[in-house]
């Protein structure tokens, strides 16, 4: 029902839509809702996905309302899991498996890396793969070990891989609607950070092609790119520096494969000056390709190099620890001052 | 030692005897019960007052924990488990402060020292830790030692393919291992009948070419006695074992579970009520005459002093230093990460 | 249809009967089996002239191959095969040129249509494609149609986690797969004692619930009617099926290796001479009377020219264009891709 | 035996050694040779390394010397290998498992990444892992799918891992001596199209510590940064481009984690102008973090962006195509040139 209300009138802009408060998690169940709807090819499944609703009731009343065929639970086995998503594409059917947390990906890796990316080309366009892997990624939340991972680089490096990561609930909706609709394989990533944040938010159609970044502050003194959690994290320094009289441009990259160049270097090539952020470790993280992608385009307008504020090259730390890992507001600030003073 | 089917809850007998064992063991089974049960309870509260970011409770596993971990010599065996093991860990004789830390999100593999413990870290990857337990146990043999691994797994883990490729190595190379599955009925929300394909972990033995057995997991002399023919067959040259303890998780999952939505109470409540496993085991020790109220409750009371002992150590047990970060990722350090940990101390630790 | 252990060479007749088939059918088997033997020699001798810059022989497990696919209907079933199934893509109808462009390295698939052939693309992952076979097969029953996936792997391919989570997949959702290991007692340098422990791929069967069933893998009947039994059961919603193939890899691994360094060339040679499939069903038929010594000359040469014609085609066949490393990476191409490919033409192609 | 000849008078700069003729296939075996000798609990492991020495026989004669117990075939399961290796270590032994191809260690990626990387850091260094991963990698023999894929960015980004890769047998030889006696888990990257190439060694006790890169060849004008086959092949533009006289610096990274930033540095700073190459897929490639330290270093030292030469976002393609994904000679050059005239 919701979906047809969620469609109805909804053109490319579709302003009309009422805004509604939703967390990202509610956002992203709305979206599979109206894919599982308006496409019968659509199947749903993954760890406790069914009954329960996954671990963060992102599928919750699914299984109730489409039944048991297109939304079910699997047995424990992630490889088999994105196994089964290639046999399905192969029969036609338009595969949203679920992965539990980020770090259980790495047993699918295999499978995601040898085969759903490859089909298509080995077999030269016969056998598509629209496969959409749902992943709650990234840290923040406190979790045990392999619950705040975040994969981003392993995935971009992967040909025949497209990847994307929304920053709230509105972009989420959306996103995911493309990325199921694509005939391609995408990786979903999900900042479980933001999961339970509340937001009004206007349920759009897509309408920005796969591989636009989206600026979400303007800004003249300099260009925060980030993705996930960490865009409100960059909203939230450029809030602190324009009281400082610092004027920060924020760039949500949200596609983190194909990357966006061009929206890249306009950005920078105004401001002259870059930071990127993100929580995976510092070294081969998807921080070094935005700044050699940045540099290959603006060099000439760059006043300084781009500032990388990442985690640390060490293992996702417990608890108490993880605020030191991830990046926080004040080593932004300092990224910021770095390029500003360079 | 033939695979049976499993039988679960109706089928299984509401009592237990233990008039077979030696009266001190099945006083030292239930005194660890009795202390895990209660360490437990006081985990749960931990969770609920803040102090534990989430817990999973091991409530109704402890004679499949406690008896197996005590067929072990903890002088030259050694546990891997996953995250669920606390009870084992318990019995095993692990620092529990250490143990509990890992609850507490101190450190995710726990604060206790895993090889003096011969007890491996936490681990938190379904499945995962299993080959370790295979790997140590060849290595075992080709040293030449007597020592048995034991791993312990879940029914959903059952699933995964490191198991598999585990046991496989185990028949092929004959290794030292026992396989401990707790069959607990439930992988998260997922129930046996949609997780084991056959319904039976044990019977996977068979095409290994390794014994397999299925054990009542509530009674605590029966897995001990299962456990120890294993490890004997394992110490003694035999190869491995696959156990198939069948039990029941009764608390949900974890503390964010929410059981109500897959699951319908009676069965949990039944499990509860009628095949707790200390419950069991203090009637049985009580009618072999092994042991009189008296002597229970004063087990009970020690139980009690000693769950919270090591509830007011973990609780009390400093957080780890910022700088801890960097120290433990290699032995031999490299100047990217000192650099690193500079860029720490004057960024974030201010 | 219970598994019994696995009787290798030394047990197994130099006879086999095919009394019991109809003689449309063996003649059938005998012409695809017959081309496969030729075509198998035809691309031997390709990669010694340097056309293939390797290949893997199917010679010796014909039986196995043919009589399995010729037990499936290629309008509704749907095959997964590996690396080494040559011989089945031929007996199920696939384009062989296509299909021995994969072996000249045109395309690392091959250059048929997967969909189009209902014969999966080659591939080189051991145990990866198992888990698709399941997935297909899944889709299919949700879809209410009837066909049956199968799905081909090697003795070595059992002991990857994918084949097993497969297998316990396909036996949670009761999906029409029939799993059909050729057990060629070699993967690579290594023979099955070294590498199933158990010693029977088939037994494991019973631990998933499924029926498991040992066949002489060169007696071509007794192959197609293992797999016709699988195949009916799957169709009719029976679930899915183990079915191991007996037979032996009387080549080296491929055409790169170099088997007297780990076995005796006797076992090869006694495989070789008393156990050939093709020479087996020759006798066999000619027994049953189902066709003349005239006939199968006439079918033989038959097979030789056709063997020719697709070595004639695939060694004329084009390479690819390098555009084509563009072509197929997405249904929806990129801008990244399109000036990468930009790149290519100014400074590749030149 | 030969391995106490090698050892003979071996002090960090032992040019005393005899140069004997070598491909890096043979000092690869050397090298195992010497370390089982000279420590009891190395082991040697993996597909067919036994009675076959291995698909490309880099443990030919191994198990015929030292036994089967310390130099065995296992099971066909790469997670198996790399899980069995975590117990062999948390029993005290040294283990030197082998995956058979690059594409194959995507199966056993948990337990590397998971495990591995981790247990010393999970236990608080209570179990070290002293695990050398010896990984036949990249491409160039036109060998079937998943025999050519470069992994380097994916160790690279896990925190816990050293990583190298040998570009010359003499390399090989030190390296793996260094690698396999580090008390650290090092995934050793061997690049299988140098494994037939034959050089004239002098086998050397390691000297330089683990992460320093070195000087193939100097050169004033550019930095070219390579490794594995890819150093070969920078060798032979600079050749072509002296020819020219275009003078440029060849400069082997070795160690892909940790990378040289001070060699990286020390040696743009004076050229100005940086070239990387490599095998590997490019976006999110290795070249990406080159670039970045290399830009964050000697940003005003650089005359223009550092250029990436890299395989493309394909596949690793079949035979004919291979030599038109890898970096050509031409491509490298015209990087040069782009630099040259920025
Ligand atoms: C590889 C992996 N996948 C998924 C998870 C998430 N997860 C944690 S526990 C669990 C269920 C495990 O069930 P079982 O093995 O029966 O153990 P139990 O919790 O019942 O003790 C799941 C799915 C995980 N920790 N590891
Ligand atoms: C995952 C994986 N690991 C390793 C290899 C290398 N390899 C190719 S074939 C082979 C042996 C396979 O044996 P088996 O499954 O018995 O099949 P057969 O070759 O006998 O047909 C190996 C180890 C591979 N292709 N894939
Ligand atoms: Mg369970
Ligand atoms: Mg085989």
């Amino acid at each position: 029902m919701t979906e047809l209300i969620e469609r109805a009138g909804a053109g490319p802009d579709a302003a009309g839509a009422p805004p509604v408060e939703l967390s990202m998690q509610q956002a992203v169940n709305r979206a599979l809702r109206t894919l599982l709807a308006e496409d019968p090819d659509v199947l749903v499944f993954g760890e406790d996905v069914g009954a329960l609703g996954g671990v963060f009731r992102v599928t919750d009343g699914l299984q109730r309302e489409f039944g048991d065929k297109r939304v079910f639970d699997t047995p424990l086995a992630e490889s088999a899991i994105m196994g089964m998503a290639v046999g399905l594409a192969m029969n036609g059917w338009r595969p949203v498996p679920e992965l539990q947390f980020d770090g259980f990906a790495y047993p699918a890796i295999d499978q995601i890396v040898n085969q759903v990316a490859r089909m298509n080309y080995r077999t030269r366009g016969s056998a598509p793969m629209p496969i959409t892997l749902r992943l709650p990624s990234f840290g923040g939340i406190q979790a045990p070990e392999h619950h705040g991972e975040s994969l981003e680089a392993l995935f971009a490096h992967t040909p025949g891989l497209k990847v994307v990561a929304p920053s709230d609930p509105a972009e989420a909706y959306t996103l995911l609607l493309q990325s199921v609709r694509s005939d391609d394989p995408v990786v979903f990533m999900e900042p479980k950070a933001r999961y339970w944040d509340r937001r009004p938010v206007r349920l759009r159609e897509p309408s920005d092609p796969i591989g636009t970044s989206r600026v979400v502050r303007e800004g003249s003194h300099a260009t925060l790119v980030a993705w996930g959690a960490m865009v409100h994290k960059c909203l939230q320094v450029a809030e602190l520096a324009a009281e400082d009289g610092v004027d920060l441009e924020v760039l949500d990259l949200r596609w983190l494969k194909p990357v966006d160049t061009a929206g890249l270097a306009a950005s920078v090539s105004r401001t002259g000056r870059a930071v990127v952020v993100h929580e995976a470790p510092l070294t081969a993280g998807l921080g070094a390709e935005v700044a050699a992608l940045v540099t290959e385009n603006c060099f000439r307008d760059l006043s300084g190099p781009v500032q990388r504020v990442t985690g640390f090259d060490v293992p996702y730390p417990a608890g108490p620890l993880e605020g030191q890992y991830l990046p926080t507001i004040d080593r932004i600030l300092l990224a910021v001052q770095r390029t500003l003073e360079y | 030692m033939r695979p049976v089917p499993p039988a679960h809850a109706s089928a299984a007998p509401e009592h237990i005897s233990v008039d077979h064992l030696r009266p001190d063991l099945t006083r030292a089974l239930y005194q660890a019960m009795r202390t895990a049960r209660d360490l437990d309870a006081e985990a749960v509260a931990l969770q609920r007052q803040g102090v534990f970011p989430a817990y999973v409770s091991v409530r109704g596993q402890e004679a499949a924990q406690v008896a197996s971990a005590t067929a072990l010599d903890p002088e030259r065996d050694f546990v891997f488990p996953t995250y669920r093991e606390m009870a084992s860990a318990l019995a095993y004789g692990v620092d529990m402060v250490g143990y509990m830390a890992s609850h507490r999100a101190l450190w995710h593999g726990g604060l206790y020292d895993v090889m003096a413990s011969r007890f491996g870290a936490v681990n938190a990857v379904v499945g995962g830790p299993v080959p370790h337990a295979v790997g140590w146990a060849v290595g075992e043999r080709l040293r030449g030692g007597d020592g048995v691994a034991l791993s312990y797994f879940g029914d959903g883990a059952s699933s995964e393919g490191d198991v598999h490729e585990a046991m496989n190595f185990a028949g092929v190379f004959g290794a030292p291992v026992v396989f401990f599955c707790q069959n607990n009925r439930w992988a998260l929300s997922v129930p046996n009948e949609r997780q084991v394909a056959g319904g039976s972990v044990a019977a996977r033995a068979e095409g290994y070419g390794m014994p397999g057995a299925v054990v009542d997991g509530n009674d605590a002399g029966a897995v001990y006695e299962a456990t120890a023919e294993a490890v004997a067959r394992a110490r003694s040259g035999g190869g491995p074992t696959l156990i198939e303890a069948l039990t029941y998780r009764v608390e949900p999952h974890s503390t964010s579970d929410d059981p109500g939505r897959y699951r319908e109470d009676t069965e949990a409540e039944h499990w509860r009520v009628h095949r707790d496993p200390v419950a069991l085991l203090r009637a049985a020790v009580l009618a072999a005459g092994h042991a009189d109220e008296a002597d229970l409750a004063e087990a009970d009371a020690e139980a009690a002093g000693r769950a919270e002992e090591i509830r007011d150590g973990v609780a009390g047990a400093p957080e780890p230093h910022g700088s801890e970060l960097f120290t433990h990722v290699f032995r031999e350090t490299t100047e990217e990460l000192t650099r690193q940990h500079r860029t720490w101390q004057e960024e974030v630790e201010l």
